[in-house]
């Protein structure tokens, strides 16, 4: 019986090496796999690329920085792959000391090249960032009469999802914009580690309405952590 | 052109916005951007169907709900709390931005820092080389909608212009902009650079060509 | 208010030119938008481009041709972009005949190509076709070491599709295997045109299992046409 | 060795797939395809959980429905009607070929016309110049999938040999295939070329390599 739930946090995170590409999805805090990211903090993995939309929030005096902030903080990331620094944030910090590298691309962009590695497309042209500074160093060929620049894939060695539902085949759903880069964060890594407010008997999720299929998942915990938390 | 330069109102936050959904027919698939575009879906009569996309994968966005309707999950690309009208849909990030840069949208409206006569513009970075980059999805929505529009302030605080010959900043994206809505004018960008096809009350031609940094055109 | 349902075939089939390329999705009978086509006979544009998953069945004695083989058969299709053509069909007679160009690909690329095309992408690479004939006059470059070709997007002037549900918005939901190449079709031509089973109201969909958003869509026409009929 | 070339029963299609069956762990995602490779899920023990993927948009395709359970808007990849099992999902042509081409499938069978010894795929045409090119998912998945196994005849009806050292007909794919079931034998695609796994009661080896237009090599 294929059965892809796991029982414990450790057994969630077994295995995620020092060095590894982790991908986190999240929208503001909608959709962001928060305890598994603590888990991540807990199970010491370090030297990591962050695949992440934003590199973290500003500061604000009196909260305590979120969890990716804090991973950064602790010297474990050795670099981001996102469409966000703020430099009032503890990533911006360590980009401008020189101690965290920050590759800095559009959002659309970024999904796209992380569905391009779950889809099998090592690389593809794309208008977006051309005569920009994104294209440095990048090719260019016009299409179109528009110059287009090559983007490669950007595959995952993890990606840690937060899902609504689960089934033990792996089969996910998501709640309203929850989606964001779950479904295709899922597909373009090679460990993929779901965290699941919900759990359901397989054959419960409808078939026509599944957002993830199980395919793309190798291990779910269910955790039913409540609500997202707005920052402000 | 006898008004001194005492003697017009420029527009408010709001009243950018409110001038610029007057110019949304019924119909487009708009994005709006963070800040005064994010304004313009609340001057949009509700009879006029407008469906608003918001790239955190939203199609059919509504208005902020009453606080007891408020959904934690249902946030737009600010991160605010948001509703979904009837007939809406939610996808993931590369369906969302499918949208975007499949040139789906009709309309995308921007911030912006700087708008050149030639449609260039800059909008997430004062320097190429300052820490923070803050990108998101503006380059992606200013290549990909049909049609860019740009709300912003005529002139920064300290008075200098925002509409240029050529854009000081890093760019955005090359030739994209079609029109700009400040808080004196509606300018189009064509071939021949700014056209000026509506003024504040009390504003001459001369001083909103003082106010920019490229040469106007009347319409 | 946005209603983009039409009264009339004659509507819905207004304005295709031709010259024009048609999008035609389904596998096997099942999401083939068949009444559209028929209308299309009916409306008579000429020297089209069809891209189809399979440009025709094999004859069979004493069955008629279907509705692409007969225009085909009319001599209204210029090219077939396609993944099967079979000898033994209409579509083979023209071709063998050089009355009738064919460009045969794989079913993956062609999906991809459609995909690319909806999505902005003018072209990428794939290892699929790589050392075939298909590779034939494509730039080839490796990645991890598995050479690569450069596909460019495909898209449509006109999608002809077959939804299960659809409302005034252009929203529109499948059924079973009737997904197939229409989501991507959709998204991938200039005019969507859709034949609908059902015709629902404005949130009756449920918003986060709407297989193809209505910004896709340009004209509905409600038609309850009956179930797919299979070929044998 | 001392068999006679009649005293060997070669597998009939049946056979071939339910030999291929037994190889086919669970838990592993599987694509199979049209002809002998579709029969293999009849084989494979409905306690063992296979998950067999349809490149027309099925993932958790079920066996053929009795006739009074039949769905018209439910077939295979060769338009049969099928079921949908439990946990089963149902996705577009693109999100189904991106988890082919992606590399998500754990195991492809197809049919062949020839498998070289370097694990080149040839299935598809007999010429560059034939006017039929029915190409299909095969090159997709030929490239995509994790492992792919062949299950075809030995040899020709006209006994000529599928196993070479090169395919004479345009390739699928180059270097896929990792190994080929036939009516007579099981064989492993290696760097020093085909191993001979199993093979029928009562064939020889010599008898299998008088079959092949290959070097064979003892497992």
């Amino acid at each position: 019986m294929i059965d892809k739930f796991v029982r414990s946090m450790a057994e969630a995170m077994a295995g995620i090496p020092d060095g590894a590409t982790v991908m986190m999805p999240g929208f503001g805090e909608v959709g962001a796999p928060n305890a598994l990211l603590e888990g991540l903090i807990e199970q010491g993995a370090t030297d990591l690329t962050l695949v992440i939309n934003s590199a973290g929030r500003m500061r604000v005096p009196g909260k305590p920085p979120n969890a990716v902030a804090r991973l950064i903080d602790q010297g474990r990331v050795r670099k981001v792959i996102t469409s966000f620094v703020r430099a009032n944030s503890v990533a911006g910090d360590w980009v401008r000391d020189g101690r965290l590298q920050a590759e800095v691309i559009p959002q659309g962009t970024l999904a796209e090249r992380i569905r391009a590695a779950g889809a099998g497309i090592p690389a593809f042209f794309t208008p977006t960032g051309a005569g920009t500074l994104i294209a440095e160093g990048k090719e260019v060929r016009e299409y179109q009469g528009r110059p287009c620049i090559l983007e490669e894939a950007l595959p995952g060695d993890v990606a840690l999802i937060e899902a609504w539902m689960a089934d033990r085949w792996g089969n996910l759903t998501y709640r309203e914009t929850g989606q964001n880069f779950n479904p295709i964060m899922a597909m373009a890594a090679k460990l993929t580690i779901v965290q699941t407010h919900n759990a359901v008997d397989l054959g419960m999720l409808p078939a026509n309405a599944i957002h993830t299929p199980g395919i793309y998942v190798n291990r779910v915990l269910h955790l039913p952590v409540g609500d997202p938390v707005l920052p402000r | 052109m006898n008004e001194t330069r005492q003697g017009f109102g420029p527009l408010t936050r709001t009243g950018m916005a409110a001038r610029a959904a007057q110019d949304v027919p019924e119909g487009w698939y708009v994005n709006l951007g963070i800040g005064i575009p994010t304004l313009i879906a609340d001057y949009i009569p509700p009879e006029r169907e407008v469906v608003v996309h918001s790239e955190n994968g939203i199609l059919g966005m509504g208005p902020a709900p009453p606080p007891h309707q408020q959904n934690p999950w249902l946030v737009n690309a600010s991160t605010q709390r948001v509703s979904l009208r009837p007939g809406g849909a939610f996808v993931h990030h590369a369906d969302s931005f499918a949208m975007v840069r499949g040139g789906h949208i009709d309309l995308c409206v921007l911030g912006g820092f700087q708008v050149a006569e030639n449609g260039d513009l800059a909008n997430w970075a004062h320097s190429p080389t300052e820490t923070g980059r803050q990108i998101g999805g503006a380059m992606d929505l200013a290549v990909g909608a049909k049609r860019v529009w740009v709300v912003m302030e005529h002139t920064t605080k300290d008075g200098a212009a925002r509409l240029l010959r050529r854009c000081s900043y890093p760019l955005t994206a090359a030739g994209c902009v079609s029109r700009v809505y400040t808080n004196l004018a509606v300018l189009e960008v064509t071939p021949k650079g700014f056209v000026v096809l509506d003024m504040v009350p009390g504003l001459d031609f001369a001083d909103l060509q003082a106010r920019t940094g490229a040469e106007l055109h009347r319409a």
